[in-house]
This record gives C-alpha cells, structure tokens and sequence, in this order.
C-alpha cells in the first residue's frame, strides 16, 4: 500500500468527457480550506479563427494517453510548486460555438504560484496530450496545427 | 516482424485508416518505421511533426519496435 | 453622448457586494463569442495565516473610490492589452473560511493575454483599492498589512 | 480653515473615530496635515503607509487642501 501515491491522487481531478465541462464541477474539486488562491483556465470555442468564420470544432482523443499524459502534467505541477489541488478537464466530440473544451483549476495558498501553476498545466497540455482539434468552416475543414 | 500502427487526426487521413497491420522487418526502430511510412506515405513530409507512442507512452527514435506492438502514430496535437 | 465610453462600460463588471460572490455570475458576464481564453482568479477566505488558526475575516472598504479604483484597473487592463471582457468583484463584511473576497475574470482570444491581464488586476486590487481586512484569531484579531 | 477628516481600517482605530472635524491653517497641503496628524496621533509612525484621498481619488502630499474638504485616511490596503 503506497499511502503517498494515494494522498497524491486525492489532490488530482483528471477527466475526458463526452459531454458539456461546468465550471462549477472543476470548483467543487478545486476548493480547500488551505487555499487563498484559485486560478481557473477555461477554453472556449472562438467564432473566428485566422480571420475565418468556424461553425464548429471537432476534438478526438486518444483516450487512455490522453488520460494518463493530463495526469502527467498535474503531477509535475505538483512536483513544482505547493499546490492544494489539480484539477484538467477536457471535452471530446463536436463543439459549438462557446461551448468549452478544456478547464484547468488549481488551487494554492498564494496567488503567484497558481497563476504560474495553471499557466503551466495549459501551455504543455497544448504540447503533449494526444488529443487534436478540426475545425469546421463553411466552405471545408482541417486539423489544427498539423501543418507548419 | 508485425506490428500493428493506429493513427489519429490528420495521421489518420493521411493513411485512410484508424488501424493497419503492418510488415517490417525484424529490430527495428521507430525511426526505421518512420522511414518506411514516410515512403509508403509521403504525405507525413509535409506534417509539423510526427511523434510516435507505445503503450500509451511517447517513445523516442531509437526506441526498438516488437513483434506484435502496436505502434501508434501522434500528429501535432492540437488539445485544449 | 460619448458613444466610445458607453461601449468601453460594456466591457467592464464592477461589483462591491454584500452577500455572497458567485463564480457563475462573474461567468456569464466575460463569456464572449470572440473569446478563445477565460481566466478567473478566486480569492477564498483560508484557515491559517502566518501559522496561526484564523476564524474569519472582516472587509471594509471605502466603498464609491473602492468602486472606482477597480474601474480603473479594468480600463488600464482594457488599454495594455486586447480583452474582451472584464469583471472584478469584491466582497465587504463578515467572511468565514472558504467564503470568497474576491473574483476577477477576463477573456480575450488567446491565453497569454487572459493570464496577464488577470494576474495584474489582482495584484494591482491588493495595491491600490481602498479596503481593508481584518484576521480575526480566537485570541485577537489585526488589521492586514498594516504595519511594517 | 475647517475640514472633516474621515478615517478607515486601522486609521479609524488609531483616531477612535470614523469622522473628525478638524482645523488646519489655511493654504496646508495633505504634507502638512499629515505632520500634524503625526503629531496628535503618534501611532500613524507605526504604519507601513499612509496615504491620503479627496473626492474619491488619492491625492499627492503637495496637493492644497481646501476649506470644506473631506480628506479620507487610506491606511495600507489589503483587499483580495
């Protein structure tokens, strides 16, 4: 029994879902009695994209690295710096307009480092985790980033 | 040797397929594998990267392939 | 009639309240079609400071140039850097652990731009806005900050 | 020249009174109000700062004070 990876667990809330992210969900996790600081990133899905219109996104995954490379990124955050709680939600399927396909909380006792923390768990979610994006306009469509 | 490559994202329009059953030959590496897709597929050439993973792991180019891996190709992601 | 003013107040919630503050409002005001990026800093009452056990904090605040302060800090946010909404509100009187001073959210099309301009609205709220807290311990209780 | 005083957070304390009605020589400057207010209330020494607001917006110490002015003791902020 490794009590410390369980405690690590406890501070880390990893989902994928099929359906609608809330904001107050990410919050129930994120709260602790320690924390002065709550930092929340939440993504939604732009209008316009390079001046185009998008009608919609479409986000695959590849569920199981997806998972375990978002549990990656909470666990380094944690490595890094004296957080209360991780928490990375992401969506999967077809989003509209508005609609949200990632949130990122963290708590912490100070403000700096759950800025930096939530910052962290963003930008190298962007850079690691297999899950890709294609959007959607009137007239085609294509997955984000794929070429330079 | 067989392995088995699955694909995602653009990956997967590039091979017109979520998974294919693949011969190389015995040893190799995932930069050998890269080789041989990169010919069969050249279409990969013109992609910003192209990462591979392993038991849901990313591998490095050295990484040696076994008989019966699946080998799974990672286009730039685009999450988030 | 000063078109540009009305449309830059659009842009901005400011709130002093003295019931409780909810993440869900401040959310439904910074959502924004154009917006790719929403970042919220949520302040919460902790349990400990400097070691010691704290039962509950008090606000008070100087309350039409507090109001006026945070609209500054919303419109020097709005001038640095391109947002698309603003929302800073704070809390007055009697707060237990756990309960919220402070929420401030902003959006923008891309996450750099949220994070910053986020994390320069609170840290210039906690330099310049006229309120002030008071820790309340079980054996005492002190004005923050306020001596050296 | 008469001017009201008003005080909060710690200054309040310090002055035991959230208004004070207070007379100062004509043509002071919040510089010179605060030294006189150092002098009839010595703890404000003890404060990280002290600054000083009329009409709602912080003044500078060289700013003149008017007859009828309400000055309002802004003791170190600590909101968030």
């Amino acid at each position: 029994m490794s009590t410390g990876k369980e405690n690590k667990n406890d501070l880390i809330d990893i989902r994928l879902e099929v359906t609608p992210l809330l904001q107050s969900a990410c919050r129930e996790f994120i709260m602790a009695d320690g924390a002065g600081a709550e930092v929340y990133f939440i993504g939604t899905v732009r209008n316009r994209t390079r001046g185009k219109e998008v009608q919609r996104l479409e986000f695959e995954a590849y569920e199981p690295m997806a998972i375990s490379e978002m549990r990656k990124i909470a666990e380094r955050a944690l490595g890094k710096w004296p957080l209360l709680k991780v928490a990375i939600h992401h969506r999967t399927g077809v989003l509209d307009i508005g609609e949200i396909p990632v949130i990122i909380g963290v708590s912490s006792a100070h403000r700096n480092i759950a800025f930096e923390a939530c910052q962290y768990c963003i930008d190298t979610l962007k850079e690691t985790v297999p899950i890709w994006k294609k959007e959607i306009f009137t007239d085609g469509e294509q997955w984000v980033s794929a070429h330079p | 040797m067989h392995i088995k490559i699955r694909a995602f994202g653009i990956a997967k329009d590039i091979l017109s397929a979520t998974t294919l059953s693949y011969d190389i030959p015995d040893g190799s590496t995932i930069q050998d594998l890269k080789s041989i897709l990169l010919q069969d597929y050249p279409d990969f050439e013109r992609l910003r990267s192209l990462a591979f993973a392993i038991n849901e792991s990313y591998v490095e180019d050295g990484n040696e392939i076994r008989q019966g891996d699946e080998v799974v190709l990672i286009p730039p992601v685009s999450g988030g």
